[in-house]
């Protein structure tokens, strides 16, 4: 066996990990063999085995206070690939395995192909698909290897772009087309990138790379390519003209999975990028930069999202929006002057988490106000909060945790977020975050009244909801409500694996 | 023996890379569609077929066999490409 | 200056002018058949670089299957009023201009390789005897990065999904729209008929040999799936029905297969994709057959679109 | 004595549990009968919690801590007086309107929020039931569901939550300066003075409090709000859940410590507000508006003080504003359910009713012997002698002024029905709440032990109270005999401004929208990439 | 300078080419073929730093060459997604394009 500088090795429970990327890829492999008519059932058996497997491992990591590891083949890096799940993996795991459970049940009022006799489209895409979003997310989480990365990556821009034009309608199938074009482009930018740092380290393991890295040309612009790469699949301002059409367009079990987990993948790697990959290499004008783009995108966003005539593009763009806030991190916590301070970087994980569930919930809640009402124009909403106030509540909490009002998760996050432009006297940021809070409670206020406000004419619901649909978005909605609570304690499973820089506020 | 081969070689290489020029041209600059499939043929057939002669001596015998399959294959599917492309002419007209 | 580097330096400009003049040129056909021709260059700066087995690749899909499905495109959207505004020329100077300056980034940082340069390249010769192959790309493929291409796998197959889910409800189950070019022409008759026994012969060929020489799953898969496009044009056969049970036995199998293998080697030789010492090129090629197979049948169906007529009974 | 720990919590859980149990729809339906009974536990507390140990809830990490000090007490005594009537008050006033259920989870959900500000001890609780208040307030406000309804509750959550973002970031920067990591408010206020980010602190907590407690020029919720919401709710929003941002004041702001700058700026914003509330409310005509002026108005001169107790850095100031508050709790509630009670009753049965009504009212300008003389002799050492002593009493007269102002519009709110009277559910609250207001007072002062204060019933003193009241009632009769026309001034007033800023803001936002529309075009995004691409390699090559 | 080397600026090149189509060129065909170039020119450059890395019996470092060939099977279905989608597109409206907002205003979504 070749002798790697620091050698890995695979640790006690590492094997979940493994199990954690095959489970969907077996249930891939089954759908297509058996069939669209058994894919929810195997979705039904598998998403909640992935869970429970998210759950396990992040308990081990949380009470051994270490990282997971395991080395694929026994083959040691730099010739092998390792997959390691540190803190951030398995926070943002189990996350994203809950709110993709949650999606599957919601989506079986949509997608529900028990009854049917034979094989159907819809059914069959999006449970393939909705696996598939849910091992590439995985992979992307706990791979150690830049290239299998961007072959995650890839996995999931194939899982996210049919599950846009789902319905088939011209205007959807534009903005898949659109969005498959820019993420295409995206990755791609992300391949020069590892090809760059591969001449230049002879490997793509994250360990090893960060070990060796160091400033040159060729890492430049590797880091610069992949970064903005990763910004285009991440829709972040500037570059975030697919994401609009694409979320408001498709189901809205497809828009949940699409705006509270897809854009988290790309986020993740930009995170493990500048954090783990190259720590110490941003420099403070990058980070200004990358910050500013966030704030750009938080106010911008907001101001669109509050011009918005229906829901789902209003749910959109306040996606738009909370992307931005991610990128507030850069700034706070990753250049050299900053790079101790963790609270930012737990901060921002945390708004990532919290938005994910928040947003899932939203749209949700608009796609049932869509099934229930046949639009989503928000001048048209009055009344439907008396026909549906479970859905609208759903709406309102997810609004709440959007806003920042404690003990939603939103809160935490910006506490943290807003203590670290303190620490770090960077007030400007503070003005961002604050500014943006208020318009996003313009906006939640401005929904919520025209639900609670009278009709203009009597309502005619199109269709009767289903109560598990609600059950399923207030579900998320409380989950992003009391993901405050996490301060109490499992908020430390983020600092797992990280190299120093415990909690300042709660030491 | 190997000189005349070698010389055997660079003869009918020139020869068909003088072939591949000459239908070049003749793709570039011959009027119509059917002129230059004409000039597309002659270099599938001869130019080819030259290079493929001359490697022949520099090279063991099982390559040697590879080589002549290429250059079947490469006959077979200009043959009928040709064959479908002025069938689609005579079909069309030819505006392509 | 060596006939060698006289022959790179007029391949690299040939290829930037096909290249660029893929970009110019107005007729969208004529850019597909420049990008043909751009394909082929680019695998002839592939065996330049001594990479045979991307050059393989690199002509058979990047440049042969892409240009495939280009063509078919072109030739359908033909029809159609393709196209919107074209973008004003101070954005496009400026688009210029910015993607120079990418390039100079991307030239200063090719022409500052590192002082030793990092390769892998001993460790993988080091490795391979115990894989038992002797093909070192196929040994990074199938043994060290196994992981990766299993992922690339179900790529392929999520890929296939996401066309196919392109359909109309209706058309679901039923057979691809690759009858639009069908034509039964003699001529071609006569050539799908001759040729796929060859083709067939040489892609498992390519298969076999790709453990020890280059060539491989992927090319010999190519090859296959070529054939079989073939037989389908000329008309000799229906692209089958995508509900069919053979067909999607047959998707699945290579990657099931890796995937059993693999998890064999959990209990057998204690870790996820690893091989029992001893028995590694036998389950290689195994699997590697199996792949063949399932890429043929993905690449084919990609190919052949999305499902357009309900399956008749 | 009892345990404190018990009392507190079920102060806090009995409304909680009672807001919980609204998802069941059957509680729904009942629950706005039971209103009154959900602050009892919060007085029973106030009642027999005699020390102020602490709550502590969660684990050791992150724990929400509540206590009961003397301030908290004392307005959490006489906000749950309020609360238990203005329920009594509020079960048949809903009784066949429309919306019922939502306003017992509103008025339970701001009941919680009032209690849980009013015991909180650290800040993270303290944010938390503020939020809860807020978000439970503005659900009453807009209870009626018209336009001018929905106006105030857009103003008023608006300027909510713009006060608590900015105590927010109070919040945050104090507990960077709290050694250890607790969160309690009282390690804040006391590492406030030394804070390196001291004057911004001060200035973001009298900014988001000020906002809060309706200071001029962000008072324009108030009347809005006021007006428009129900007399029950109108009466616990302008008497208890104001009072939160008084008591966080004095929480948060270092009294002990003199502050000259910030405590002139607070006392001038004060007495600004104090003058200005009662030169607007007489302009108006509506009496709930006239009453939530004349908060305006009272709530400035409690700043005032607080103000001036910060200037001379006096930790006595703190229990003088308290109990001023306290007065003011009671008197304007019962104000407020007065409204309700004259609308149901005829012109026969008028003036058994109106007369208390006018001697409560008149009560807050200090009408000797009521609680609002004393309130006045109690702020009387903390306002000293300079200018704002002579402020205080032109406010004073003022608010005499105002409030015969709010009588004269009360008594054309009359039904129409000569014999119509109240009905017994609406009257005994009412009644009950007008002589809590009377009592109370007075027992809070005869609690404080003899000599501190001088003597209420000297005649120097009794002479002192009643002659602003006097000048006022004079005042008013002149104002009403000869000056025919007073200027109507909009309700709200500089809101008017805010609204013509309202119609710039769209504009602004068309702008950013074309150009956000303009950036998602296709080659621009592929522009602005390689823009990016270009800048972000520039700055890391900076490094 | 080496054959390598060449080789690589010749990729670089490639990828600004590509580059350059994919933003500017309207019809999304034509963006599916410029990014099939820049991915050529992607690849190349993978060629370039496995071939700079040749030690004794071995024309490159195995490890990139491997990468490439998954990339490129990698780009190849995603050309055949992106195709599939262009002539679905066409098919529902008879006209393939994904500027919908060409006016600038953005009110393409608003139109349904």
């Amino acid at each position: 066996m070749p002798a790697a500088t620091a050698l890995e090795a695979t640790t006690a429970d590492g094997a979940l990990l493994v199990l954690a990327i095959i489970l969907p890829v077996i249930g891939i492999l089954l759908s297509f063999v058996l069939g669209g008519r058994y894919a929810e059932r195997i979705a039904g058996i598998l998403l909640p085995a992935g869970l429970g497997v998210a759950c396990i491992v992040f308990l081990k990591a949380w009470h051994s206070e270490k990282s997971l590891s395991y080395i694929v083949g026994n083959w040691q890096p730099p010739l092998g690939i390792t997959l390691c799940a540190d803190g951030l993996s398995v926070a943002m795991m189990v996350a994203m395995a809950i709110v993709i459970c949650l999606i599957g049940v919601f989506a079986h009022a949509n997608f529900g192909s028990r009854a049917v006799s034979v094989e159907t489209r819809a059914p069959m895409v999006f449970w393939v698909m909705l696996m598939a979003i849910s091992g590439a997310m995985n992979m992307i989480f706990i791979s150690g290897d830049l290239f299998t990365l961007y072959v995650a990556l890839e996995l999931l821009t194939f899982a996210a772009v049919p599950l846009v034009c789902l319905d088939g309608r011209a205007e959807t199938l534009q903005a898949a087309l659109r969005y498959l074009l820019f993420a295409l482009l995206g990755s791609i930018l992300y391949l020069i990138g590892t090809a760059l740092l591969y001449g230049s380290y002879g490997t793509l393991d994250i360990v090893l790379m960060s070990q060796r890295v160091h400033l040159e040309p060729a890492t430049l612009a590797a880091a610069t390519l992949m970064t903005v790469g990763l910004f285009a699949k991440t829709a972040l301002f500037p570059l975030h003209l697919w994401l609009p059409p694409a979320h408001a367009g498709a189901p809205a079990a497809a828009s949940a999975v699409l705006s509270a987990v897809v854009v988290k993948g790309s986020f993740f790697l930009i995170v493990r990028l500048w954090f783990d990959v190259m720590p110490g290499l941003l420099s403070v004008a990058g980070a200004q930069l990358v910050g500013a783009l966030g704030a750009s995108a938080i106010i911008c966003g907001n101001v669109v999202a509050l011009r918005q005539r229906r829901l789902k593009l209003l749910i959109a763009y306040s996606t738009v929006a909370q992307i931005g806030y991610l990128f507030l991190i850069f700034p706070l916590a990753a250049d050299p002057l900053h790079l101790q301070y963790g609270d930012a970087l737990t901060g921002g994980m945390l708004q990532a988490i919290s938005h994910a569930t928040a947003k899932a919930a939203m749209f949700m809640a608009a796609g049932l106000v869509y099934a229930s009402l046949g639009h989503d124009e928000i001048s048209e909403l009055g009344g439907i909060a008396r026909a549906l106030p479970m859905t609208m509540f759903a709406f309102g909490l997810g609004g709440v945790c959007l806003i920042g009002l404690p003990p939603t998760g939103g809160f935490l996050a910006k506490w943290l977020l807003l203590e670290a432009t303190v620490a770090t006297a960077q007030w400007w940021w503070a003005i961002v975050i604050i500014a943006g809070g208020l318009l996003t409670s313009a906006y939640v206020f401005i929904v919520l009244s025209r639900a609670m406000g009278a009709p203009s004419e009597p309502l005619t619901l199109h269709a009767a909801v289903p109560k598990y649909q609600e059950v399923a978005a207030l579900g998320l909605a409380l989950l992003s409500v009391l993901l405050g609570l996490v301060a109490l304690g499992p908020i430390d499973v983020l600092q797992v694996g990280r190299p120093e820089a415990p909690m300042a506020w709660l030491r | 023996m190997s000189l005349v081969m070698d010389i055997l070689t660079i003869c009918a290489v020139s020869a068909g890379a003088l072939f591949f020029l000459a239908g070049t041209v003749g793709l570039l600059r011959f009027p119509d569609t059917l002129t230059r499939l004409h000039a597309l043929t002659k270099v599938d057939n001869l130019g080819l077929g030259l290079i493929v002669l001359g490697l022949l001596p520099q090279t063991s015998s099982l390559l040697a066999v590879k080589l002549v399959i290429v250059w079947l294959l490469v006959q077979l599917s200009g043959a009928v490409v040709t064959q479908l492309i002025a069938g689609a002419v005579r079909q069309h007209g030819a505006d392509g | 200056m060596s006939i060698a580097s006289v022959f790179d330096v007029a391949l690299v400009a040939l290829i930037l002018a096909i290249g660029a003049s893929t970009i110019l040129v107005r007729k969208a056909f004529a850019a597909v058949v420049m990008f043909v021709v751009y394909g082929l260059l680019l695998s002839i700066a592939w065996v330049r670089l001594h990479a045979v087995d991307v050059a393989l690749t690199e002509a058979a899909i990047g440049g042969g299957m892409t240009g495939l499905l280009l063509l078919g495109a072109v030739a359908r959207s033909r029809s159609v009023n393709v196209g919107g505004p074209w973008i004003g020329r101070p954005a496009r100077l400026a688009t210029c201009a910015l993607c120079a300056l990418v390039v100079a980034g991307l030239a200063i940082a090719m022409l500052h390789p590192p002082e030793v340069i990092p390769t892998l390249a001993p460790t993988v010769m080091e490795s391979l005897p115990q894989s038992g192959l002797g093909n070192p790309v196929a040994g990074v493929l199938f043994v060290f990065r196994a992981l990766d291409t299993l992922l690339e796998k179900v790529v392929l197959l999520l890929a296939l999904l996401g066309v196919w889910s392109l359909a109309p409800d209706r058309a679901w189950g039923g057979m691809p729209g690759l009858h639009v070019y069908a034509r039964s022409d003699p001529t071609l008759i006569f050539l799908a008929q001759l040729l796929p026994p060859v083709g067939i012969v040489f892609g498992i060929y390519m298969c076999w040999v790709g453990a020890k020489d280059p060539g491989g799953a992927f090319q010999g898969g190519t090859v296959l799936a070529a054939m079989w496009l073939l037989v389908i044009v000329a008309g000799l056969q229906k692209a089958p029905a995508i509900g069919r049970l053979w067909l999607r036995g047959l998707l699945v199998a290579g990657p099931v297969l890796f995937l059993a293998i693999g998890l064999a080697g959990w209990v057998f030789a204690d870790a996820f994709l690893a091989y029992p010492a001893g028995y590694a090129k036998p389950l290689i090629v195994a699997v590697e057959a199996a792949l063949t197979l399932s890429i043929a049948v993905a690449l084919g169906m990609l190919a052949a679109g999305p499902p357009e007529r309900a399956q008749q009974q | 004595m009892i345990e404190a720990y018990p009392l507190l919590a079920f102060a806090l859980l009995f409304p909680l549990g009672m807001l919980l149990a609204c998802l069941w729809p059957m509680a729904l339906l009942r629950m706005p009968s039971y209103l009154a009974f959900a602050p009892i536990p919060a007085f029973a507390a106030v009642l027999f919690v005699s020390d102020d140990s602490p709550l502590v809830v969660g684990p050791a990490r992150l724990h929400l801590t509540f206590a009961l000090d003397l301030p908290g007490a004392l307005l959490l005594g006489v906000a749950a007086l309020l609360w238990i009537t203005a329920g009594a008050y509020a079960s048949p006033y809903l009784q066949g309107r429309p919306n019922r259920g939502r306003f017992a989870v509103c008025w339970l959900t701001a009941l919680t929020g009032c209690i849980g500000v009013f015991l909180a001890a650290d800040m993270v609780s303290f944010y938390l039931f503020l939020a809860m208040l807020t978000l439970g307030a503005c659900g009453l406000i807009i209870q009626h569901e018209t336009a001018e309804a929905w106006r105030a509750g857009a103003i008023y959550i608006g300027l909510g939550l713009l006060a608590e973002t900015l105590l927010l970031i109070a919040f945050v920067l104090l507990a960077m300066d709290i050694p250890g990591n607790g969160l309690l408010i009282g390690d804040a206020a006391a590492a406030l003075p030394t804070s390196p980010h001291r004057d911004l602190i001060i200035s973001l907590l009298i900014a988001g409090f000020g906002m809060k407690a309706g200071l001029v020029p962000f008072h324009v919720w108030m009347p809005r709000a006021y007006a428009a919401a129900p007399a029950p709710a109108a009466a616990v929003l302008s008497g208890a859940a104001v009072k939160a941002s008084i008591l966080g004041m004095i929480r948060f702001l270092p009294l002990d410590t003199a502050l000259p700058h910030a405590g002139t700026v607070l006392a001038a914003a004060g007495l600004f507000a104090a003058l200005y509330g009662v030169v607007i409310g007489m302009t108006q005509r509506r009496p709930k508006v006239v009453l939530a002026y004349s908060s305006v108005s009272q709530m400035g001169f409690i700043v005032a003080v607080i103000g001036m107790g910060m200037i001379a850095g006096d930790g006595r100031t703190a229990l003088a504003a308290i109990f001023y508050s306290a007065n003011h709790v009671l008197v304007k509630g019962a104000l407020f359910l007065s409204v309700g009670v004259i609308a149901a009753t005829g012109r026969r049965y008028l003036l058994p009713i109106l007369l208390p009504v006018a001697i409560i009212a008149v009560g807050l300008g200090g009408l000797p012997l009521t609680g609002g003389a004393l309130a006045k002799i109690v702020v009387d050492g903390p306002l000293g002698d300079g200018a704002a002593n002579t402020v205080a009493t032109l406010s004073a007269v003022g608010t005499t002024l105002l409030m015969l102002q709010f009588v004269r519009g009360l008594v054309t709110t009359v039904s129409t029905d000569q014999e119509a009277t109240a009905a017994p559910s609406l009257f005994w609250p009412w009644l009950s709440t007008a002589a809590v207001s009377l009592i109370v007072p007075w027992a809070l002062f005869l609690a404080v032990p003899e000599g501190m204060l001088p003597n209420p019933l000297a005649p120097e003193l009794l002479w002192k109270a009643l002659f602003p009241v006097l000048l006022g009632a004079i005042l008013a009769a002149v104002l009403w005999r000869w000056v025919r026309r007073l200027p109507h001034i909009p309700e709200g007033d500089i809101v008017v401004v805010l609204d013509r800023c309202a119609k710039i803001a769209p504009a602004w936002g068309k702008t950013i929208e074309q150009a956000e529309g303009m950036l998602r075009q296709w080659h621009v995004a592929g522009i602005s990439l390689l823009a990016l691409t270009l800048a972000l390699g520039a700055t890391l090559l900076a490094q | 300078m080496n054959a390598a080397t060449l080789f690589g600026l010749c990729g670089a090149a490639l990828v600004g080419i590509g580059l350059y189509g994919l933003i500017t060129n309207p019809e999304p065909l034509r963006k599916i073929l410029a990014f099939n170039l820049l991915g050529g020119g992607v690849f190349l450059l993978f060629g370039v730093i496995a071939r700079r890395a040749a030690v004794a019996g071995l024309g490159g470092d195995p490890v990139p060459q491997a990468m490439v060939i998954t990339a490129i099977v990698v780009a190849f279905a995603a050309t055949a997604m992106a195709i599939a989608l262009v002539q679905r597109l066409g098919d529902e409206t008879g006209r393939a394009s994904i500027s919908s907002d060409s006016s600038g205003t953005g009110d393409g979504e608003e139109k349904s």
